[in-house]
């Protein structure tokens, strides 16, 4: 169980270092692709943990998704390549306190919190999958159909937006 | 094993310090959504910490993995969706024009 | 022991699917092209472009062949034979392929080549089509199955196989997987005729050498993941279990090189419009009529 | 022994990689592919494999003489290939600046055969070599210039920050235009390099489309306007600029001079040239460098857009550690390094106000791409540049770099040329339809002369026509196949078009039942049509010849009326649509056409030169080359031409190329112009 | 095999594979070593040198999919374990799932009606 533990932590310093690296690099196709990676290490960091499906999920969902804010990163962003190497942040003092103080009270609350016996055996991969699936069908049944729902929403939303009608044009 | 508990929460909340710099330091809209993904990345991890050490048995847990995986995504699209639109109209997604070109 | 096993046969379909490349692009046979290019690619140099996003342009081809390894190690050859019999490893395949986009994009940008940036956002593009395309079939597949574990998978064609029981599903897959494998004609990130090369274009010797394996293994996990899921695996008379995957697969593959020498490279136009207003609508209804089907056919 | 070996001695597994690598040939052609067919020269069927980019290919094949524009291209395409490469030389005369031939050999499949079976043994023992010496071209060299990556118009010689946005200026290469040695452009000479290349930049830009900025003068690609130097042009161009309140710096850093700006002291963003008030506050306007004294911290921007408007630049100081403020309109740190927690943005607004807009309204950085003058999929020699706006065109400048044709009719003039070198040199321009050429120079010259032709050397010399006609259309089939990856037709159309060089009637008529099946085979090709449909619409005007015109729903075609051709049956082939579907319907219409006409013809013989004798007169003439009617008009003298005018279809479909492919996909860009089959030989400037 | 074996035995392999590619690369060093000569750095165009930076704001002409994309994307993360169940809850399942693929579809159908189902 200790090698239980080692993965987590070190696909947790993974996904930090990762996440760091996406404020850090001033090309914007690798600070996409570093967000890629360090939500790739969380999905690794879930196999660690056992919850296989989630893992997975998430190492499948985030590489299309983040592949996808790359080009959108690159449509938009002032110098996608990075080769002017310019300055993209404001007021970083006062951000890096806020992140050092969001982050320390969430890690105090991590290390502080009396976790109570912590559970030592996790279901089988396949169990969790199938249970996860009579969850979705049964209690959280209206939660799944909300996220319909609001899928629905970001669709129009998105579509709404984004996309301009082209007049005297049918949409092909 | 309570080791791995305190691992997994120690990263989620190191991934909520790193989400809640960028989010707030970073001057483009694109980039601020990054630093949401991150803090939504670092909730990730504590509910899937939580769900596995403390209650395997409670898949609504898993179901709220899901659920801000939904809302990653979501925030993404729309997200893009209102940077397009922004790009369109100003030539421009840095917050800061935001405010300056209103008039 | 199973898994030298496996990539050994990885290693050999992969060499097979070289020699029917090769076949399809010039007609002819070579059983030892495959090991002559190899040697001669080695035997080439390998430039790093100017000023190039030296990190992307170094561990696109990498990233391509752990991606291809990763899909084609929960995919079993026999019963027994598979390296990982993962609980989730329909959705793994999933997970693995994703990858060789992220590959293709980094191929791409990194070189800082107009060609090569082209060919790599527009595989983004074709992803868009796609990957609808292989997750909703293969949900299908796992409707019929009620599991995601690919050797499940296969034992639940004992009586017919999913080609016959899901045909619409299998057709869908089967193209988009070409797709995926950006085999031709859906060859629009390397696109010899457009893109001179595309993402492949400032790749050349052991890098080259490198993806081109990649590619190589892609198809076979590709052709492997369609036997798998469509053509009941390794089930068949006479032969030898493992036999029939490997036949069934290079099966498959050559059938992706015949159709792709024969059709015209498809426009990424009409690709992503075809695959969102006809595609998605008859996946969804594929897994509709499997839906009833399980429910009907028990 | 080759020239391009690597370097080292021999060992166990160089002398394995050499010989795998004499099996393995990927081979680029020069002039193209094309070319190489109409030559008679089947090279697939020689065992070279085709190679998509220079970086796969490991021989050069250079399949007649190449004009020196073209060998200069070879000699970049050498450069880019890997080591160990060769090169190739078919019937090729002067290779410089390509190295020496590795392998040189006579232009036919014999020797084609003999010299690829000679090139394997000398790579297998030559591929390595300890005394193997560089290759360098002046081509090749190239000088570091900085430019801006948000405004590419700004082009300096030394390191620096953007004068519009103070952005790091970043290195890259341009190519030297032999003016200046590479070596005298040295970053630290920085002021006097300035001076001594005459007022700085050698950028050239139009005055309706800034986008468009070239390193030598000429004329604008979109609008045909002499292009003006870039200097000349920020002068006058910004001063509507300057009006604008939005961003401060753009302006501000238009304008050289830091003295007469005016800004708010609470909005250091209002910038102004002269006083005024506030459009924000209302509050008067006060000189900035005073403004930037009072209020330090808000005359940040100000005070940055003047930095930068300076005119030399520090490199950008990362640290960022002080921020002096105020009059320092110096030198000493750059634009944009500030203290942490307070910073100024470069305005990206202002960055891409000015960008031209996409039909979808939104305005992207647009690059210039090379797809020429050697690009597979495209005639070798014509030199295409496309403007990419994503993957999409937005404008393209086509030329035609060889001007074989120009030069051809150019030495007509003066003393004038013997007719039967006339018609030689004109035969010889184009080498995809040497025949319809030395057959338009003898129907001008026997015009001239008044001179009437037998009516059976008439009807083979039309028989030779088409089956030039055939090998062309097969040779542009195989191309346009190749493009859209159908590999199985455009491997049997080479070997077809190669083979068609010199058959006589009997010969054909064996061929063409292979042709047939390949006709059917490509018309029964699924999805072809749609994926052909709307490519490239041209609508048919008086100007359109040939192929493409006859796509286009017009039966312009200089064979109609032709008496010969009466008498063989021919009738001119239509098709309404205009887009690359019909033209492709078309082509192979006529290639089956041809079957019939060359059957009909029986003989085929375009030997002979005009026997014009003395005589002395004008005389035009027209024919009907594969690509459409060329007309030649002549002056002759005592049986020299004099003067010769010459107008080929090319041209004209050179000239439209700009509008075919606008807002065209990439890839549906390239098919239109694949599908006009333009020959860049026979373009008259 | 445990889970984690497996897990372990994946990143293996895919650590493994890296590996291969570096020996491959190793191998083909000791061939010889690239030799640099002007002109061949510069990506490849055709026969011109082109040595200017192309990383600019490229036009993905295909973002109204992509919009799409992201959303309609996610509603794989529900179907996987609900096809696992499918057959055990029976029509009920097929009923609630085709109620979330109607609405998804509907998504679907205002996106391509204001076109974004379109090159932009």
């Amino acid at each position: 169980m200790h090698a239980q533990t080692f993965f987590i932590a070190f696909f947790g310093l993974a996904a930090v270092w990762f996440g760091v690296a996406v404020f850090r690099t001033s090309s914007m196709v690798r600070s996409a692709l570093a967000l890629l990676f360090s939500q790739t290490a969380i999905g690794a960091m879930f196999l660690a943990m056992q919850t296989e499906f989630l893992g997975v999920l998430q190492i499948m969902m985030m590489a299309t998704e983040m592949s996808i804010m790359a080009i959108f990163m690159v449509m938009y962003m002032m110098d996608p390549g990075g080769l002017g190497a310019m300055e993209m942040t404001h007021q970083k003092r006062f951000s890096i306190a806020a992140g050092a103080i969001g982050g320390g009270a969430a890690l105090a609350v991590a290390v502080l919190t009396p976790w109570g016996p912590v559970v030592a055996q996790a279901p089988a991969a396949a169990q969790q999958t199938r249970a996860l699936g009579l969850e979705l069908l049964g209690r959280s049944m209206l939660v799944f159909e909300t996220a319909g729902v609001t899928i629905l929403t970001a669709m129009i939303a998105a579509t709404a937006v984004a996309v301009r009608r082209r007049e005297g044009k049918a949409a092909r | 094993m309570t080791a791995a508990l305190i691992a997994a929460l120690v990263t989620g909340a190191a991934l909520f310090g790193v989400g809640l710099y960028g989010a707030l330091s970073q001057t483009n809209l694109v980039m601020i959504m990054m630093g949401v993904e991150l803090i939504l990345a670092g909730a990730l991890v504590n509910l899937a910490a939580f769900w596995r050490f403390l209650h395997p048995g409670a898949y609504a847990g898993q179901m709220f993995v899901l659920i801000v995986m939904t809302v990653m995504a979501l925030e993404m699209a729309v997200g893009f969706g209102v940077a397009t639109a922004r790009f369109r109209a100003k030539g421009s997604v840095e917050m800061e024009e935001a405010g300056e070109l209103k008039g | 022991m199973t898994t030298v096993a496996v990539l050994a046969a990885l290693l050999a379909g992969a060499y097979a699917v070289a020699v029917l490349e090769a076949w399809a692009r010039t007609g002819r046979m070579r059983p030892g092209g495959p090991l002559f290019a190899a040697a001669a690619l080695i035997g080439r140099e390998s430039f790093v472009p100017r000023k190039p996003d030296r990190l992307f342009f170094e561990a696109a081809p990498v990233l391509l062949l752990v991606a291809a390894v990763l899909a084609a190690a929960v995919l079993p050859w026999a019963p027994g034979l598979v390296i990982v019999d993962l609980a989730t490893g329909a959705l793994f395949v999933n997970a693995a392929f994703a990858y060789v986009l992220v590959a293709l994009i980094m191929a791409g940008w990194g070189p800082d080549g107009a060609y090569a940036m082209v060919g790599g956002w527009r595989f983004l593009g074709q992803l868009i089509g796609y990957s609808m395309l292989i997750v909703m079939p293969i949900t299908a597949v796992a409707m019929r199955a009620e599991s995601l574990v690919t050797t499940v998978i296969v034992d639940s064609q004992a009586g017919v196989w999913n080609i016959v029981y899901q045909p619409l599903g299998f057709v869908l897959f089967f193209i988009a997987a070409m797709a995926l494998a950006f085999l031709p004609p859906f060859d629009l990130p390397t696109a010899p005729g457009e893109l001179a090369g595309g993402v492949e274009a400032e790749y050349a010797g052991r890098r080259l050498a490198v993806l081109r394996l990649a590619r190589a293994l892609l198809v076979v996990a590709v052709a492997l993941a369609t036997t798998v899921f469509y053509l009941g695996g390794w089930r068949g008379p006479w032969l030898p279990p493992w036999a029939w995957t490997g036949l069934k697969t290079l099966a498959v593959a050559a059938a992706m090189f015949a159709l792709g020498g024969r059709l015209p490279r498809v426009r990424e136009a009409h690709f992503l419009a075809w695959c969102w207003k006809l595609g998605i609508p008859l996946a969804l209804l594929n897994i509709f009529v499997v839906g009833l089907l399980v429910l009907a056919v028990p | 022994m080759i020239h391009g070996a690597r370097r080292g001695a021999w060992s166990g597994l160089r002398r394995l990689t050499a010989r795998a690598q004499a099996q393995m040939l990927a081979a680029i052609v020069v002039p193209g592919p094309e070319v190489a067919a109409a030559l008679g020269l089947d090279l697939a069927g020689a065992g070279l494999l085709p190679a998509a980019s220079p970086r796969h290919a490991s021989v050069l094949v250079v399949a007649g003489a190449l004009p020196a524009q073209l060998r200069e291209a070879a000699a970049v395409l050498y450069a880019q290939m890997m080591r160990p490469r060769a090169v190739m030389a078919l019937g090729a005369g002067t290779l410089a600046p390509l190295p020496g031939a590795d392998v040189v050999a006579e232009l036919s499949q014999p020797a084609l055969l003999d010299a690829v079976r000679r090139l394997r043994r000398a790579i297998a023992g030559g591929a390595f070599r300890r005394d193997a010496a560089g290759f360098d071209a002046p081509v090749l060299r190239s000088r570091t210039e900085y430019v801006c990556p948000m405004h590419p118009e700004v082009v300096r010689d030394e390191p620096g920050s953007c004068p519009k946005c103070g952005m790091t200026l970043v290195p890259r290469e341009a190519q030297d235009e032999g003016g200046h040695a590479p070596d005298a452009v040295d970053a630290s000479t920085g002021m006097e390099m300035e001076a001594g290349r005459g007022g700085g930049e050698s950028a050239y830009t139009c005055p309706m489309h800034p986008e468009v900025v070239r390193d030598e003068p000429g004329s604008c690609p979109k609008c045909g306007m002499t292009l003006v130097p870039r200097e000349a042009q920020d002068e006058g161009g910004h001063a509507p600029d300057a009006v604008d309140a939005s961003t401060g710096m753009e302006m501000e850093a238009g304008r050289g001079g830091g003295e007469s700006a005016y800004t708010c002291p609470m909005h250091p963003e209002v910038v102004r040239d002269e006083p005024g008030s506030c459009p924000k506050c209302g509050m008067t306007l006060v000189p900035r460098a005073a403004a930037a004294k009072d209020a330090p911290e808000a005359g940040h921007a100000a005070d940055a857009a003047s930095e930068a408007a300076g005119g030399r630049h520090a490199p950008m100081d990362p640290s960022g550690a002080e921020h002096s403020a105020a009059a320092h309109t110096g030198m000493d740190h750059g634009a944009m390094d500030h203290v942490a927690g307070h910073s100024t943005f470069m305005s990206m607004v202002a960055v891409t106000r000015d960008l031209p807009r996409s039909p979808d309204g939104l305005p992207m950085d647009w690059i210039e791409v090379p797809f020429g003058p050697l690009f597979p999929g495209l005639p070798g020699g014509l030199s295409l540049v496309l403007t990419l706006d994503g993957d999409t065109v937005a404008g393209a400048a086509a030329q035609a770099p060889v001007a074989a044709a120009a030069a051809a009719v150019a030495d007509a003039g003066g003393r004038g040329l013997p007719a039967a070198e006339f018609a030689r040199r004109l035969g010889a321009m184009d080498p995809l339809a040497p025949v319809a050429y030395r057959l338009l120079a003898r129907r001008a010259l026997e015009c001239a002369a008044g001179v009437e032709p037998d009516s059976r050397g008439a009807r083979a010399r039309a028989g030779a026509a088409e089956r030039e006609r055939l090998a062309s259309h097969l040779a542009w089939l195989a191309v346009f196949l190749g493009r859209l990856g159908l590999e199985v037709h455009a491997r049997r159309s080479w070997g077809l078009a190669a083979s068609m060089r010199g058959a006589d009637a009997a010969r054909i008529a064996g061929l063409a039942a292979a042709v047939r099946v390949l006709v059917r085979g490509v018309r029964r090709t699924p999805l072809l049509e749609t994926r052909l449909a709307g490519i490239g619409r041209l609508a048919a005007d008086g100007r359109l010849r040939g192929p493409v015109a006859r796509a286009a729903g017009v039966a312009a075609d200089g064979r109609v009326g032709d008496p010969v051709y009466g008498a063989l049956g021919f009738e001119p082939v239509t098709r309404p649509d205009g887009d690359a579907r019909a033209r492709l319907a078309v082509r192979l219409d006529e290639i089956e056409q041809s079957l019939r006409l060359v059957r009909a013809a029986g003989v085929l013989d375009d030997s002979g030169v005009p026997g014009i004798g003395a005589a002395s007169g004008t005389g035009e003439a027209l024919v009907e080359t594969p690509r459409g009617g060329a007309r030649l008009a002549v002056s002759v003298e005592r049986g020299r031409v004099t003067a010769a005018r010459l107008d080929t279809p090319s041209t004209v479909l050179l000239e439209r190329i700009g509008s075919l492919v606008a807002q065209c996909e990439l890839g549906d860009a390239l098919t239109a112009v694949a599908s006009l089959d333009l020959s860049p030989w026979e373009v008259v400037a | 095999m445990s889970t984690l074996a497996q897990y372990a035995l994946l990143l293996g392999l895919a650590v493994g594979s890296a590996g291969a590619a570096l020996a491959l690369y190793g191998l083909a060093r000791a061939v010889g070593r690239e030799r640099r000569e002007p002109g061949k750095d510069v990506p490849a165009t055709a026969g011109r040198l082109s040595p200017k930076p192309v990383w600019v704001r490229y036009h993905a002409r295909y973002y109204g999919y992509a919009l799409l994309f992201l959303a309609f994307d996610m509603e794989m993360a529900f179907m996987y374990p609900w096809a696992v169940v499918y057959r055990h809850e029976g029509l009920v399942a097929l009923l609630d799932m085709g109620v979330f693929l109607a609405i998804l579809f509907l998504g679907l159908l205002y996106g391509w009606s204001r076109g974004a189902l379109r090159r932009q």
